[in-house]
């Protein structure tokens, strides 16, 4: 439900400052938090891997000026409702976390491009870590909906930090865990281990997102396996819209030439072939 | 009913708000109606093709943002071929706005980009990021007047001189931009600052100095506005921290005929249809009939009168 | 132990924290220990006896101030014989501050107040609000140095430029005062701003135009301190916006030898003793012994190295 | 109760930087409200006249850069506790009327200089309006205690607007209440009404504060009576603390000179001969 919105919308508008009815806001474990919102048909058109702008409320003489962004994390348009995963990091996500049921929160969005499947895959792999899991989400619940099967590798420090393993089985998803404590993580036991799945039954699409190390991993995989692939990136934002270049990222261009984009607006998701890490 | 209009020289306005040069993009037309505006002012451009500065690009502070982009510019071409067409479907004045290494190149770009579609054409002189540690064409008086009469030479179409607030004596820019025929003063582009990051003992931004922007600006940006105004005959575009009615009002109030709003664009898209609305409301309020009379209205001291006749 | 003490010249201070001339006054000896100062910075004094200037004398914004005061001063005798002998009881050096009409009389004044108990004279050659809209000795090159020059001459207390930074090349200047034979540069004084009443249509101070002081503009000066101290020898005091402890650093991080804080002494009159504690305690975090190691030590860019080297 | 003071005190320090517990912030009508606060000794310390400089919280993004200044309307040394009157006027007040009970307030003073009343004042008269009425009720309890009789007018615009009958009452003062609605409150009115009194029983000092018009006509009264008088007067305040001079209004020193001194250091209280009105 948009409980007010003072912009022009529908006719064509594909973007909204979206003031949006909190339903809750809870710790999901030490770090990361996850806000729910209800929230009207433009904002409930956001797709895998875009984002909103959220506007971060001012607490006690802090104030986040520019707004931050988040990936869409859960989009249920039965419930009309939004999701984000967050971690609580500076002043914005802490203001964030202030946030109340039946507190208000402006979210400007959707925005960005999303993951696009491309059609016919049967077998993706996804592998995210911290944030990356947050944005991988959605990926996971539209891929099973085009009937892929879905691998989903999750990766975090300790077995408590691991989010989202409900989420991605509810979207059909299988799902591995991976862990720094158990030792299981290492760049090398994960390519032992995909290489593995993939001998098994071969994946033909992968995405990744949220460590770099994870990133290099997938895309050296990718070019191996000769499969297409997409990461998404992150990078600070002023706009979120295309207007500011701020959050611009190195780029490799379909013909090989280096160059900025932005995150916001060509992204942040890119063909993992394009991207060059961060 | 109040007329919003304003005159900017020749060119008329429907209402006096429009965006600072590089503050908006096609990504606005996606949230707002971008005939709302009384004008729609283009990122600026350069001959050659670049990439900007280097990242980190943005800091942000409490009630303002230090931005360092350079001009990302994908070149006159591509203006003309991608850039001039998207916004050919509104009927908001379109103005572009230039920059280049020397004072010909000015004069060269604008009468190479002076389609028809073009309304007029802003003189960035006073980017602040093109140059070492920010010297400017527009911090020197000459090449100010340079610029502008080597625009004038190439191109009819009105030339508005953006002036860069990093100067001492404003006012005399804004005579030198006059006498060499601009016709219209932008005061002005960011202020150059800075951040440090005490803990990693490093600058913030990828370019070490940036430009200033936002609300913290307003009250220098103002006084500038107010400085030119006693200063030349030409109108005067206000900009600086102006985030909604009534900073635009008072912008107005101190001399100015229009103004741009700039790094509001970017946290409420929009601010600037609902700062017309604003001061439409403001307009009915005070009995003012015509938005333009606003133009110097304030008066001289704190305890005088308002230079206005109203209709009440 | 870190060694907290720095030297502007031949002067050596405790610490680098003091206050920027006119934001403090004997009432703030009711409230915190004066001796907890790197120096005394006393409020600019004149040869003649003034008003200053009319009310309302301050707005406010989000993060800054608007002060228009002028120099209220009781002139050189009630200095010499009231002020100074309050300071007497402290043992952080006492800084007196001058302005004047012409530069000769800075010479005069100098000279007159050169008491024994006086560690050094700052020449406010950018006090905002004397002249009319603010045109100072400091917005011109060649009174800057004549101001200096003539104060060098009258006197053989070390003598501190205050610059304002109401002017373009703001190193320019500092190189001026420094050929002048100046002993430090103060970098700098308010940004001149003005603030209008929409609804009364009216400037908020009585003087139109006041100095913008505060959190926000510490990126401007912040830049300015920066650029001095790539452009000058001598040690060089910042001062904008400073309210605390990590301000200092970053601002001696930018170049910066001192610092003044100034209108966060009105709302937090304990900043100045906090922002002592605050800066011995990031020493120790980063393994600093001396906290004049942290003068100009940020890496040249985002991506690089301190220039520091730190026992760890 | 002093909950955090960071500034060295004791040993002359005369001011402090008083980090209070709120014991209560209720309305007590319309337009004004009665902020009760923890207190140590140093702002108990604070006189008839004075005034502490509040640091108002930052609500919701709107931060009141500076303190403002508000008189003791009350001060208990008993239960360690001083009062406010305020009126909600703008950004400050407005944020000051968001605190809580066991919210801190930051409330620097005791600050500037008192009512001083001559020793042997034996009928004191006190005329207040609005805010006056807050400045003025401590300097009853300060006379009644050295055995002076008082009269304290006060004027409103409404009945339900008057306010301190009870404190005053409890400090042993007659009340008499003007208004503007029932008619009784113009100069005229009340001159005649002060003359009568004073016929009756002559004072011999009086006190004035919160109207410039009873102002005048105080003042006039007292130069017609010969007697001294005070007046608290207000201004736009920087620090408080007699460093910035941005409150300095015009004044007639003792020999007739006009000069600009400064409300927080000079003042608030002044002689009512030499004060100019506002
Ligand atoms: C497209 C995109 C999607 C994202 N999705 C998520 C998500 O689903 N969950 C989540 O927890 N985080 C996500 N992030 C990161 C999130 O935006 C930052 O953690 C957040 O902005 C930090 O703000 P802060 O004020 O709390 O931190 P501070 O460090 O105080 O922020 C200071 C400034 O740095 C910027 N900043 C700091 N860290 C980052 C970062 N990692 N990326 C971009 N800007 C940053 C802030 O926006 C702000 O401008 C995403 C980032 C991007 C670019
Ligand atoms: C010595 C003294 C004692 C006072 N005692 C009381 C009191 O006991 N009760 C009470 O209700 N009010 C009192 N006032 C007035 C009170 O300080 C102002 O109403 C208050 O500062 C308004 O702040 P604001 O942010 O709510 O209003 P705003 O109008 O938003 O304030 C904007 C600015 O103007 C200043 N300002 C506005 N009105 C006044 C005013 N009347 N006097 C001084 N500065 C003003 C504010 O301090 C602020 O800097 C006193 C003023 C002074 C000088
Ligand atoms: C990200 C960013 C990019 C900008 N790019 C340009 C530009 O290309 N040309 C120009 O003349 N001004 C540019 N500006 C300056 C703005 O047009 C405007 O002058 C400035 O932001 C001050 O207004 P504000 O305080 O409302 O933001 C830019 C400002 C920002 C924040
Ligand atoms: C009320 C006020 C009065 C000032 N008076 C003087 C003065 O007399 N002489 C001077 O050199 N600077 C004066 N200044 C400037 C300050 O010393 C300082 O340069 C300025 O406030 C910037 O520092 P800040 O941002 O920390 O306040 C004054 C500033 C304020 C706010
Ligand atoms: S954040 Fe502004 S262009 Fe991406
Ligand atoms: S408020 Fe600063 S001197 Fe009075």
């Amino acid at each position: 439900m948009n409980i007010q919105s003072c912009l022009p919308k529908g006719a064509g508008f594909s973007v909204a400052e979206n003031k949006c009815r909190i339903v809750s806001n809870e710790a999901v474990n030490e770090e990361y938090r996850l806000l729910i919102a209800e929230a009207d048909d433009v904002a409930l058109s956001a797709r895998a891997g875009q984002f909103f702008h959220l506007l971060c409320p001012s607490v006690g003489g802090e104030k986040p000026f520019l707004r931050r962004p988040m990936s869409i994390y859960r989009v249920d348009p039965e419930a009309g409702r939004i999701g984000f995963l967050y971690k609580v990091t500076g002043k914005g996500t802490r203001a964030l976390s202030s946030l109340r049921p039946d507190d208000t929160i402006d979210a400007m969005g959707p925005l960005g491009q999303g993951f696009s499947l491309p059609s016919g895959v049967r077998n993706v792999l996804m592998v995210g870590r911290g944030v990356g899991l947050a944005t991988l989400a959605p990926l996971a619940r539209l891929a099973t909906k085009s009937e892929a099967a879905v691998t989903a590798v999750l990766s975090a420090r300790r077995r408590d930090l691991l989010m989202s393993r409900q989420e991605l089985e509810n979207a059909g998803a299988r799902v591995i865990e991976v862990t720094d404590e158990e030792g299981t993580s290492q760049p090398e036991t994960l390519e032992a281990l995909l290489c593995d799945l993939h001998a098994q039954l071969p994946f033909d699409f992968a995405a990744t997102c949220g460590s770099n190390r994870l990133f290099q991993l997938v895309r050296s995989l990718c070019a191996e396996w000769n499969i297409p692939g997409e990461t998404a990136l992150e990078a600070f934002m002023g706009c979120g819209t295309g207007m500011c270049y701020a959050c611009v990222v190195p780029t490799m261009d379909a013909n090989g030439k280096e160059q900025y984009r932005r995150v916001c607006w060509d992204g942040p998701v890119f063909p993992i072939s394009e991207a060059l890490g961060w | 009913m109040v007329d919003l209009s304003v005159s900017i020289g020749s060119l008329k306005l429907a209402n006096p708000i429009m965006p600072g040069s590089g503050t908006m993009a096609e990504g606005l037309a996606d949230i707002i109606d971008l005939d709302g505006l009384g004008a729609i002012v283009l990122k600026t451009i350069t001959p050659d093709i670049r990439q900007g500065t280097l990242t980190p690009r943005v800091a942000e502070f409490n009630d303002a943002t230090l931005f360092s982009i350079g001009i990302p510019s994908k070149g006159p071409d591509y203006f003309l071929n991608n850039t001039l067409p998207f916004y050919g479907r509104y009927k908001a004045p379109v103005v572009a706005s230039v920059s280049a290494d020397t004072v010909e190149d000015f004069g060269t770009l604008a009468a190479y980009i002076s389609a028809p579609s073009i309304a007029a054409i802003e003189a960035n002189i006073s980017c602040p990021n093109l140059r070492a540690h920010g010297r400017a064409f527009g911090m020197d008086i000459e090449a100010t007047a340079g610029v502008i009469a080597a625009m004038k030479r190439a191109t009819d179409k009105p030339v508005w001189a953006k002036l860069t607030p990093n100067v001492g004596d404003i006012a005399a820019f804004a005579k030198a931009a006059e006498q060499a025929g601009a016709d219209a003063i932008v005061t002005g582009n960011a202020i150059l600052g800075m951040a440090v990051d005490a803990e990693r003992m490093r600058p913030r931004l990828g370019n070490v100095i940036g430009g200033l922007t936002g609300s913290a600006v307003k009250p220098i940006l103002l006084r500038m506005v107010h400085q030119c105004a006693q200063a030349v005959d030409i109108p005067i575009i206000g900009c600086g921290g102006i985030t909604n009615g009534e900073d635009a009002v008072e912008y107005m109030l101190a001399g100015a005929t229009a103004v741009q709003m700039g790094t509001v664009n970017f946290v409420h898209p929009g601010a600037m249809p609902e700062a017309v609305g604003w001061i439409e409301g403001y307009c009915r309020r005070h009995g003012v009939e015509r938005v333009r009379d606003l133009t110097g209205a304030m008066s001289d001291t704190h305890a005088g009168q308002p230079k206005l006749k109203v209709t009440q």
